[in-house]
């Protein structure tokens, strides 16, 4: 393992303290327990608050910021941050008209911000995301992951609340935003957890992991490498068939890397979906290409599509100035 | 309960888990994202380092105190989960001194019951309960049945042994194993191992107090 | 080699189409010959030209917009472009106001450029980029290679030429931003070039190269893997060595990553750099940290210290929007 | 000049080139960036697809639009360079029918010198100049001695040669390789290989004519 840390168990610590001081105008970093917080608190709005573990960044903290989130808190990394956490971020960002919490569906994560909001003394409600089409849905399950769906939701409730919305109409529009996004997502290699200090699955030159999360973990199937229209067509084939899209439908597409796959590729998976998507009749008129959502030092990269509404597109469309996300239209 | 002997486990709890570094490791890489030693190994630092802290204090506070810092120690699956389970063991504690084995058992039983409803889980999808259902339901039986300390512990320690290797054909229903599929089948859960060394573990240090 | 790629000799168009589609409301692009510019033409200023071998994106392409660049010239991977796409570009955006073409001191991104320039039909300047202490200045020699620095020229003379200043301003800008600008590179593994399909150099999983450039050339010395504090002091030490600068100078730190370093990793070099420059009287006053001029799927980082005035933070901080720097004030 | 025999040469060098491909790519890749081949190899394909294009003109257009081409589409270092030794070509050919080996010889003179003016470099600093400097020399000396055919095209593969092999002790001043330093010493310049590659079998194909 190679990789620019000085002390395994500090990477976390220095890595949020320079992210802070990098991004001094628009964050503030508490460090026990930790969480991050917009620089200036906002007021009458509902505070908008997730977290999860760490290794994907930009996310979430990369997010905090007008228009998107009020708080963050990582956890180890991927490991989910712990109720403590959550309860001091709420403390501070609460401004009197409820929190949201934004939660990737993992056991852990859910736990650990459930036990968080009983222990809330203000109102709460949660969107919990599982974009993840890779994983079977079931109501006996843990069911899917939420993977980079996620940044399309903390952006779309993010500039709802910034409207003063209250907490019912942020959930709702969480859920709805959650329910109309899906996401595949594979790896060329696997990533290598900083404790661990070697990569988490060995995998050959001429394979690839399809339907991978954001954790390393193995996909749902093992199959050789191709080219990039064919990888592109069974992930989006994936998508539709659980989408369903109407003919015509307006979509945003999200093309994420997982960290160690360069731009050039990215955009060049982005053509293939697009065209795609195009000769299947849907209508792409928002993107966006880059390492939203990533897994470490994984290769690899995620689609993701959201069928976009009057209401979806606005909220995507508004102003946002984080230190990952930014646009003022 | 004592809290000189939860003291003790800590230690003894502490050491084994240290042991099973690459064993724990593995496990949860194969079918996990690899950090279930991580996260124990961080709540038994903690534990240990808060040893003089809790030695005066009643087993009540003693479980409350360790189910908090565990809450806000180890984070992911696992964190909740077995600081749910000492929550529980405290409030029971708090309610009526359990000193008697099946006071105990009963008090394993309502920790094991928590566990269940946080994780919103059940025996049978390849989770730390394959450990605990099973040994909380021998624990009960022989505690009921008056078996002697000595043939409690070696059952449990079997029925211990028994719930986590039957993980290993399990296909998952809860947790990251469930992301696999049929993938995950002939890998054992990471929890249902650690939960069952540390079982094991403190089964061993209970032995030797009652032959002492 | 894995990469998301349909054929080789398809990738750069590929990926550029699919860059221009995702940020069609920023750029434009031609494909015969290959050049990217504006969408809405602008008028009444210097047009600011840049281009090199592609395999660095975000750079050129993806500072194209308001207050940066005005075209952009891509050639195939790490190959200079050709002069015929100058032309056509300096042709597509020239304004009247003359052309100034930044370029980054390579060989053949100076002979093809200087070719471009002899054959224009309209008045233009070039500034050279050679920020990377690594190689040794001298006049007898190609001179030190342009990096990181390249951004940071870019994003200050496109906000003067966006104020109406005069080619001679702006090529004086530029020359100064250049000449209080330093760079140091480190790999941590070699990059693939598609048609080469193999990694360019072999490497260990206990050294690194130090002095790399961003062509995934080896670099000045291959050293022991060593943690990130003691990577960092040696690449400040040699560029506060070149630069020199006054106790108390206010700088710029750029901490970039070549592709394949995951951000957790970039921001703890931004944490270790900017604690080093404080505890060595610098004022760190600007920041700029994530993958800006890459070395296709290399993993490495350059930091990149700019000493600052008041022109040139002025320029720094004035509004830009392209599809990689984006920021309003 | 004639029009036919660079044709002809157009196809022998492709030919060559595509079979250097290893090791042209491996020299770049230890002292460059890797791309020498490719840029060669993208030049030599378009000017395969233009020969019927080619094969009406007169021989000074034809090495003016090689040298247009080879610009716009090699690219790099090398791009420019050879770009100018054709156009150069092309201009003494044009100024004057190019014919007996002295004035041949003459020209290749004058298009190195573009080729030196253009890159700011000279001989000893490990680029294609060391290959094509005593090249010049070599031909215009012989030719002026009124040498054979024979022993000129010899004499130039010989001192070809030479010159490559020169490269391999030189640290680099000019091209990529001068970042590399000390580093770049022992391996031989990609452009200066390529440079004799070519000349040697351009030179193979004129003694062939003369022969014939
Ligand atoms: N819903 C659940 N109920 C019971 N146990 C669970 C549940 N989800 C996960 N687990 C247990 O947690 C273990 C994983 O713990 P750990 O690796 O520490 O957390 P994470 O999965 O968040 O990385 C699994 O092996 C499993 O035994
Ligand atoms: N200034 C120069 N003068 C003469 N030849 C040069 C000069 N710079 C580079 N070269 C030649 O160009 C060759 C490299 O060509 P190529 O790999 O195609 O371009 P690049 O270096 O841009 O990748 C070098 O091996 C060297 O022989
Ligand atoms: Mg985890
Ligand atoms: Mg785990
Ligand atoms: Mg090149
Ligand atoms: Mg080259």
């Amino acid at each position: 393992m190679k990789k620019f840390i000085n002390q395994v168990d500090d990477v976390l610590a220095e890595s949020l303290t320079g992210f802070a001081s990098a991004h001094a105008n628009i964050v503030s970093l508490n460090l026990e327990p930790h969480f991050l917080t917009r620089r200036h608190k906002a007021e009458n709005k509902v505070a908008i608050i997730s977290g999860g573990g760490s290794g994907h960044e930009p996310l979430h903290g990369g997010y905090i910021g007008y228009g998107m989130l009020d708080a963050a808190c990582p956890g180890h990394v991927f490991t989910s941050p712990s109720p403590d956490q959550m309860l001091a971020a709420a403390e501070a960002v609460h401004a009197g008209k409820g929190v949201l919490f934004i939660v990737k569906n993992y056991a852990g994560d859910v736990m650990n911000f459930e036990m968080a909001a009983e222990m809330l003394p203000f109102e709460s409600a949660t969107v919990l995301t599982s974009d993840d089409v890779a994983v079977e849905n079931s109501t006996y399950t843990t069911g899917r992951r939420g993977v980079a769906g996620t940044v399309i939701v903390e952006k779309v409730v993010g500039s709802l609340a910034e409207t003063g919305a209250d907490l019912a109409a942020c959930k709702a529009l969480g859920d709805k935003v959650n329910s109309r996004t899906a996401s595949m997502g594979v790896a060329l290699t696997s990533c290598t957890v900083p404790a661990a200090g070697r990569p988490t699955f060995d995998i050959g030159d001429t394979e690839l992991e399809m339907g991978v999360g954001i954790h390393g973990e193995p996909g749902r199937r093992r199959e050789p490498m191709r080219n990039a229209d064919a990888i592109v067509a069974d992930m989006v084939a994936a998508i539709l068939e659980d989408l369903k899209p109407a003919a015509g439908s307006e979509v945003l597409l999200l093309v994420n890397g997982f960290a160690a796959t360069p731009l050039m590729e990215l955009y060049l998976l982005y053509n293939s979906a697009a065209k795609l998507l195009q000769d299947k009749g849907l209508n792409v008129t928002r993107s966006l290409v880059g390492n939203y959502i990533t897994a470490l030092d994984m290769a690899g990269a995620s689609i993701t599509i959201c069928l976009l509404d009057d209401e979806i597109r606005q909220h995507w469309d508004s102003p946002v100035h984080t230190a990952a996300l930014r646009w003022q239209r | 309960m004592r809290t000189e002997f939860i003291l003790e486990a800590i230690t003894a709890v502490n050491d084994v888990i240290l042991h099973s570094e690459t064993e724990l490791e593995s496990l949860d890489r194969e079918i996990g994202d690899g950090d279930h030693f991580i996260n124990l190994k961080r709540g038994c630092t903690t534990l240990l380092a808060m040893r003089d802290e809790l030695a005066s204090l009643p087993p009540a506070d003693v479980l409350q105190r360790i189910g908090m810092k565990l809450l806000s120690t180890i984070g992911g699956a696992s964190g909740p989960l077995i600081a749910t389970f000492f929550m529980i063991m405290a409030k029971v504690e708090k309610a009526g001194d359990i000193s008697s084995l099946s006071e105990i058992a009963a008090a394993f039983n309502a920790s094991v019951e928590g566990i269940k409803q946080r994780g919103k889980a059940n025996a049978g999808e390849k989770t730390m309960l394959d450990t605990l259902i099973p040994v909380a339901e021998t624990f009960n039986r022989l505690a009921a049945a008056n078996a002697t300390p000595l043939e409690i512990f070696n059952a449990i320690q079997q029925t211990a042994e028994q719930g986590m290797l039957s993980t290993r054909d399990m296909i998952a229903t809860k947790g990251r194993a469930a992301f696999l599929g049929e993938r995950a089948i002939g890998h054992i859960d990471p929890g249902a191992r650690s939960s069952q060394i540390i079982i094991h573990t403190i089964c061993e240090l209970a032995k030797q107090h009652h032959t002492a």
